[in-house]
């Protein structure tokens, strides 16, 4: 068989008549993140900076700004507010931690393959699609004074209800609770995806060499899940230092600022109908910035690594 | 030529945007030649909006509270002086009771069209059924607590979850006990909280703490209306507007009742507490000349008696004249007999911040009285920071 | 597999494990259930204390009720236009970035990224108030654009991270050839990549659906009215209007919960896959 | 006219210098084949010709045209990947057209060209279908085509066959060879294997860590490698080496009975020299000798004795007898002296006559 | 003492029947290799004698105990995956310490064990080093230190070296054939290497489809397979075989110049046959004859010349002569008619004297 000259001879030297320029591998890279990059630019890294810079004034978003240093700074080393709210945050963050292990409790107690099990784990992974704000109306409800279901049980129990709500002690871990059921929901569903990618082979070497249940769970799956638990530990640090939704609908932070967090504290400062400090605000979502920053940096040390390894 | 004229307003419920409606139609009608464009904002989210829109893309009117609550725009220059409208229609006469609520640095800076009483909302049936009076004094009040409570139930009744509640009580306490001038002083940060006056307010309020009910910082105000209105609880110190909650909830005139608060200090001139809604104008209105001509017009005695009977509130205007309603007419009958004078309330007559931190207070009093020396120390510190400058 | 498959167990641990499913899944979803119960209920039970009985009837109407007298439906319109052209504008935006970011070798390219991703971390808080002033002076303060354009600008962070790790997934050789080929940058885009993203843009696409769906804080933020507010903070302020009639408030929560679970149902692989991939919020 | 030439050719990525200086002439219509051990860098100079990776110095030329800096589509190369490359949302005509189709060809044009490729590969009844529901086989083949529909002067290959599993692998590659040559393009090919570099080429590029070591035809390369690494890497099992040192113009390895006596010009005395042996060139003397059998292995037709020289060095012997597999005792070895070949120890530089 | 045995062992995965009723024995310290297809069983054989899959039906025996129903880690076995199965967070040491650990042995017997292990697979300087940290076939060694360590009865591989490039293959291949020697033990092998099989078994089993078609050692399968399907699979390249028809006692076969007049008991007249003959037993006849040739491929010490015959088939001829590479031309073919293989065309039924 023998091949046309058209073919053997090719054109490809000078290929067909271009009509538009080409696009130089040099240019293209920025003209492809031009716009992206500039909304980000607009709405998240310039107002990074220019809430620093908020937070030397003092400023009601009225009358002029007025500069005065750090004093917003030296006003919260003195503010019981503040220190409320760090201490309920850092409540936050580690309660908040218990998501990861009831997460993985009920991802091993879903893993299996009987009939209709994926909707069992649609179902138990509810919680996380659903808003924040629901989450906090139906946990208020849940806990409601007088007929809530859970005021109702430890009335039954205890004789006298307890207003979690109401009660200075409880009120933040009552709201941990609350944000804890989404949560673990999530962790859920990342541990549910890591067991399936677990190593089958290892898993069966494992039991070659009589590791079970127990063991077998802790020297063999969760090395192979860490993975699934490093994202699992992101999201609920984040998660934890951004809780503001649940405690914004559920108390406003009360009773009396008990269960204020330094993110929901910020934005009553503020934008608050009390608040319009907006230069204290800031100063708050700075230091708030600042705990984050130490997270933010861990993981983009840890990609920065991933990145290299590849 | 066809003049217009801007008003941004909270009118939204369904109340207030009727009596707008029928406002401007009818200033529409003695002006002519001007129009009127209304925009109405959502009621808590006009709190922040009109921090926007004064500075951003003002129009030439808008609707606030008066006291302390327009302090941060009069004193930003967001508001226009308008005193030369209270002079030349002689509203220091017809608006007298606003008066000194509208007066900030010697000026008037808005026009008040009205207010509402607080008092006490107390359940008729229950009193019937366990037999006491309708308090005249504190220590009466007190003793029906405990008649009260042998018959399971709540005294007083109050939800604090919003904050707001308890000033109510606390303006009463401290209006009754060391009389409006100390009140506003107070307000005003003149007075340290830990001064013993002010101790003494708590002091008399501990009195009722017992006799309240619990856990009230996870509970709306509306929820503890159905206290009252189920017969939970027999009292309420709330304002006027309350009445529309009870009656949804099944009360009548009958078995709702309202009385002024009791008396504690024999002797004090008795004041009331009636917040007061205003209109300004901003510093960037446009149309200057006939917002005046507005303000004087909704100064009008005729003008306010027509709105507040739909508003179902007191018109500010002395000569004007109140619906048939058992509690407004109550309210108007406290409210021009009240010679000590009238508060707006704690959270329009105290700058935001010590509104907010005050008030936190107040609803951890009634949580945790014993507390009440880590209270103070705190409201003091704050007070000395907030009015600094 | 771990746990070892339930099915060489014993039958007895077979059968305890096919009642636990539902107990647990019952207590799991409690409160849920609870509201759905209290939704149906009519508010004469409620009223007489009836809370956790047998509702003496299911009141549908309470549904019927949300929309007649509040402006529910106004909320949950402006959800959707929120959601939507966010969901459309981030996705978009973040193709072209993460493409960007995942094909080409140019200084600074990690340092970009990690830029996305920090940002992407951030407390809102730090955000709130430059962004609401800038809102405001744009003059798209209390707009659905405004809150939209802010949330396409913060999703892209996300959406970005996600696009480039897909993207980068991808076999390099795919775009190679096409070079070699002579197809042009913008074609080989829109050729190529874009084609074989689309799972990804499909996962993204119901991720940010529900972020943005179930967002609270930025719409109490950037908006304040009835004809602007979202859902979420509609559901707050009307929960002021409608305390003790906690009937109403259920419904309106499974209302509002609606979509982004209808979202998740129709779309189940696509989410898991994407909350895998992406992996943060 | 369309060879393709390297000119002191270097590559850096960041500090590190992975091609230093390559110098290559490939003729026209000439089947060029790199091997070479991993990482030594065949790769890296088949996408440098491609376009693929900038070229840090020296020049590439194809045909008459510099193109050392030019865009990959202006070259006109085509190339084929290990891993296809075929876009999977597209048909295989879909996928042959492409190219042409972006570049803006008319309808009727490529429909032609891709029937024609289809025709040359026996791909027609697959056009229709998308890369996923072809065989791997079938997937290069279309790898291929792609290329062809092109017409370039030169086709690029990177290790296309081993993806593929051992029987396909010898079905492709007669495939390749065939193609070759009827259309008779310059074709430039990487491979691992011994076996397709060995059969394919017309001329072996032998790199080593960025370097070229030998070009020469396979059996040049077979039977007359430059140094150790060549003849080492080139014949499969692997040439035997064992270490002898240059005594009274003689060489004396241990193990063996006497010193080789060759017709080279030998280095001077003392030097440490190498002498390589192919295992098949290599007899066993089962009488007596010093070399201990650690094993046989018997493939059926062919066995291989691994035997072990006093200095540890290991020596693999081919015969088609059967052995004992067990190993043990020792052995002496006989061959042709012709068969040696003698490399200095310290460089590997064939020592030639 | 310590052989394995199956009993008519059989394997369903829900309805389908993988394995048909197996019986084999291995005896103590024997070396036995499992061969056959992709998909014919091998793995889930051994699977099942490890325990990792449910034996449906049917018995496994290991030494004297019947381990049908026991547990993998009370079966007295040990196994090396192909994909290595380290466990990655772990470091050396820990790996091939971790089966006794979790058997409660002390640290002290442990470090021994390891130890000593290390030290029989030279892993001591890795013993501190991550999975991750190790080359292929580093990591192959320390797969099989871990099942040495456990002192198991019976050692199972599943293509262990499969994952290995051709050099480090060969390389292990000697190792595991030393440890087998060194150790004794009974040991299991899967592969799909030819070489493997050929060169590591005492004794190959030929799997198919789920069943056993022949068991025995290598060159007995490789000299007098039982069928077509043995006789195809063991040697490589492959048998060439050519149909023909049994007529007048002899067996005709187109192409051939005379029919084959072989001492064998042939099956009855007009019978289809097929006869089968090594590359290695083929010589090419440049005379005259009727096979096309296609090409050649030179290795160097070997060539290959690929043939057509008349009725289409390829044969291919082994032959240590170069060959040009281009092909055409006819050739015949002459070979020992002793080498001749016979074939019924319709069970593969090897036709014996
Ligand atoms: N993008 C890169 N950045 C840095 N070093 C690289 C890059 N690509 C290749 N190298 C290095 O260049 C050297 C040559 O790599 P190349 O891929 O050309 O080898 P190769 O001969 O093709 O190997 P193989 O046979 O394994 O494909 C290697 O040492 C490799 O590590
Ligand atoms: N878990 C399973 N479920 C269903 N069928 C299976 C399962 N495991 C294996 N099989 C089937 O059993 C048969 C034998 O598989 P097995 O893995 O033992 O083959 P093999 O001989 O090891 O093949 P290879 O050489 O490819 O590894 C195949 O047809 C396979 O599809
Ligand atoms: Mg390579
Ligand atoms: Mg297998």
């Amino acid at each position: 068989m023998s091949v046309s000259p058209a073919i053997s001879q090719g054109s490809a030297g000078q290929p067909a008549p271009r009509k538009r320029r080409r696009l130089s591998r040099k240019l293209a890279p920025w003209l492809f993140l031009a716009p992206g990059m500039f909304m980000f630019l607009i709405y998240v890294l310039i107002p990074i900076g220019r809430s620093v810079w908020i937070s030397f004034y003092q400023w009601d978003g009225l009358s002029p700004a007025h500069w005065i240093g750090l004093e917003n700074y030296a006003e919260l080393l003195d503010d019981d507010a503040f220190y409320t709210s760090l201490k309920n945050n850092v409540i936050w963050l580690v309660l908040y931690m218990l998501a990861i292990p009831l997460g993985l409790f009920i991802a091993l107690f879903l893993n299996q393959t009987v009939r209709g099990i994926r909707i069992y784990k649609s179902l138990f992974f509810f919680p996380f699609v659903i808003s924040q704000v629901v989450v906090g109306l139906i946990f208020s409800w849940f806990y409601a004074p007088g007929f809530g279901l859970f005021y109702k049980i430890t009335e039954w129990f205890g004789g006298q209800g307890v207003a979690v709500l109401a009660d200075e002690n409880l009120v933040t871990y009552g709201i941990i609770a609350a944000g804890l059921w989404p949560q673990i929901a999530y962790c859920m569903i990342l541990y549910l995806t890591g067991l399936n990618s677990v190593a089958p082979d290892q898993i069966e070497a494992a039991r070659l060499d009589g590791a079970k249940g127990i063991k077998m769970l802790w020297y063999v799956v969760l090395p192979q899940l860490r993975p699934a638990t490093f994202i699992a530990l992101v999201v609920t640090i984040i998660g934890a230092l951004r809780s503001f939704d649940l405690v914004s609908i559920m108390t406003s932070g009360g009773p009396y600022g008990s269960s204020r967090v330094l993110s929901y504290y910020m934005y009553e400062q503020a934008l608050s109908e009390y608040g319009y400090r907006m230069g204290y605000g800031a100063a708050i979502a700075v230091v708030l910035f600042a705990i984050m920053m130490i997270f933010i940096s861990g993981f983009i040390w840890k990609m920065w690594r991933d990145e290299r390894g590849l | 030529q066809q003049r217009t004229l801007t008003l941004n307003t909270d009118a939204s419920d369904p109340a207030p945007k009727a009596a707008f409606d029928q406002l401007i139609k009818g200033f529409e009608a003695e002006n002519p030649d001007v129009k009127v464009v209304v925009n109405i904002f959502d009621h808590e989210g006009y709190k922040t909006a009109i921090r926007n829109f004064l500075t951003a893309d003002s129009p030439d009117l808008a609707n606030w509270y008066a006291g302390n609550r327009m302090a941060p725009f009069v004193k930003s220059g967001q508001f226009l002086d308008v005193s030369d409208v209270w002079e030349e229609n002689g509203l220091k006469d017809s608006l007298a009771p606003a008066l000194s609520s509208m007066t900030i640095d010697g000026k008037q800076w808005g026009v008040p069209y009205t207010y509402y009483q607080w008092g006490i909302y107390y359940n008729k049936d229950v009193y019937k059924k366990v037999g006491v009076e309708v308090p005249k004094t504190w220590d009466e009040f007190i003793s029906n607590c405990k008649k009260f409570k042998a018959a399971g139930i709540d005294c007083l009744t109050t939800g604090t979850k919003a904050l707001w509640p308890a000033a109510g009580i606390f303006d009463y306490l401290d209006l009754r006990t060391n009389g409006y001038d100390f009140h506003m002083k107070l307000t005003n940060g003149e007075i340290p909280w830990t001064d013993d006056r002010v101790r003494k307010v708590f002091a008399e309020w501990a009195k009722v703490v017992p006799y309240t009910t619990p856990n009230t910082a996870a509970i709306d105000w509306q929820d503890a209306v159905s206290n009252i209105v189920q017969g939970k609880a027999a009292n309420y110190v709330m304002g006027n507007f309350a009445v529309a909650t009870f009656k949804d909830g099944g009360m009548t005139d009958d078995s709702l009742g309202f009385m002024d608060f009791p008396e504690i200090t024999p002797g004090i001139p008795r004041a009331e507490e009636a917040p007061t809604d205003t209109i300004h104008i901003p510093a960037g209105a446009k149309n200057v000349a006939d917002a005046k001509k507005f303000l004087a017009y909704i100064a009008r005695a005729d003008v306010q008696t027509k709105m507040n009977q739909e508003l179902g509130q007191l018109p500010i205007n002395v000569n004007s004249t109140v619906g048939d309603d058992p509690y407004l007419q109550a309210g108007f009958k406290i409210l021009s007999t009240a010679d000590g004078g009238i508060a707006q309330f704690f959270d329009r007559d105290a700058p935001a911040a010590m509104a907010k931190a005050g008030m936190e207070g107040f609803q951890e009093f009634m949580a945790k009285p014993e507390r009440l020396d880590a209270i103070l120390d705190r409201l003091e510190k704050t007070r000395q920071r907030v009015y600094k400058n | 597999m771990f746990p070892r498959p339930i099915q060489t167990m014993s039958p007895a641990a077979r059968t305890a494990y096919k009642v636990a499913l539902p107990v647990m899944l019952v207590l799991w979803l409690l409160p849920l259930l609870g509201v759905a119960m209290t939704s149906l209920r009519p508010s004469s039970d409620l009223a007489q204390g009836n809370y956790f009985g047998m509702p003496s009837y299911l009141a549908f109407s309470n549904y019927l009720d949300v929309f007649r007298n509040s402006p529910f439906a106004s909320y949950m319109l402006n959800s959707f236009r929120v959601t939507i052209p966010t969901m459309i504008g981030a996705v978009a935006l973040s193709c072209l970035t993460g493409y960007a970011l995942a094909v080409y070798k140019f200084k600074g390219n990690l340092l970009i990224f990690f830029l996305f991703v920090a940002g992407n971390f951030v407390p809102f808080q730090i955000l709130m108030v430059p962004v609401r002033d800038l809102t405001v002076k744009m003059g798209l303060y209390d707009t659905i654009t405004g809150l939209a354009l802010f949330h396409v600008a913060f999703q892209t962070g996300f959406c970005t991270l996600f696009m480039r790790n897909f993207i980068k997934a991808l076999p390099r050789e795919l775009i190679e050839a096409a070079r070699v080929e002579g197809v042009g940058e913008w074609q080989i885009f829109w050729h190529i990549v874009m084609p074989l993203v689309r799972p990804a843009i499909a996962a993204l696409s119901v991720l940010i659906f529900t972020f943005i769906w179930n967002d609270y804080f930025w719409a109490m933020v950037l908006t304040t009215g009835a004809d602007t507010q979202p859902i979420t903070a509609g559901l707050n302020s009307l929960n002021g209007q409608w305390v003790a009639a906690w009937q109403l408030v259920s419904a309106g929560s499974i209302l509002a919960a609606l979509p982004p679970v209808a979202m998740f149902f129709l779309m189940q692989k696509h989410f898991i896959a994407g909350l895998t991939l992406g992996a943060v919020k | 006219m369309s060879g393709v030439e390297l000119q002191n050719v270097v590559k850096r990525f960041g500090d590190v210098e992975v091609i230093h200086g390559v110098d290559l002439k490939v003729d026209h219509g000439e089947f060029c084949v790199f091997v070479g051990p991993s990482g030594c860098g065949k790769s890296t100079l088949l996408r440098m010709i491609a376009g693929l990776e900038e070229t840090t110095a020296g020049a590439i030329r194809i045909g008459d045209a510099d193109v050392t800096h030019a865009e990959s589509a202006e070259r006109g190369i085509a190339m084929v990947f290990q891993t296809y490359a075929l876009y999977p949302h597209m048909t295989v005509a879909e996928n042959m057209g492409f190219g042409l189709k972006m570049n803006g060809h008319p309808k009727a044009e490529i429909a032609a060209k891709v029937r024609e490729a289809a025709d040359i590969l026996k791909l027609e009844p697959l056009l229709k279908r998308k890369p996923a529901a072809l065989s791997g086989g079938q997937r290069q083949r279309v790898a291929i085509g792609r290329a062809i529909t092109r017409g370039p002067q030169v086709f690029l290959f990177d290790e296309p066959l081993s993806n593929l599993d051992a029987e396909l692998r010898v079905e492709m590659r007669a495939e390749i060879a065939r193609l070759h040559r009827e259309i008779g393009a310059t074709m430039i090919y990487v491979t691992h294997d011994q076996v397709e570099a060995m059969t394919m080429a017309d001329k072996i590029v032998v790199l080593r860590a960025g370097n070229i070591e030998q070009v020469g035809a396979p059996m040049d390369l077979y039977d007359d490698p430059d140094n150790r690494f060549v003849a080492g890497f080139i014949g499969s099992p692997s040439m035997n080496f064992l270490a002898g040192t240059v005594k009274a113009g003689a060489i004396e390895v241990p193990g063996l009975e006497s010193a080789l006596n060759l017709p080279l010009a030998l280095p001077p005395e003392g030097t440490k020299v190498e002498i390589g042996l192919r295992p098949n060139a290599l007899k066993i003397d089962a009488e007596s000798g010093a070399f201990k059998v650690d094993m046989a292995e018997n493939l059926g037709g062919v066995s291989y004795a691994h035997l072990r020289a006093p200095s540890g060095e290991r020596v693999i012997v081919e015969t088609d007898q059967r052995l004992s597999a067990a190993g043990g005792g020792t052995v002496g070895l006989r061959f042709d002296p012709a068969d040696v070949y003698v490399f200095r120890a310290d460089d590997g530089a064939r020592v030639r006559a």
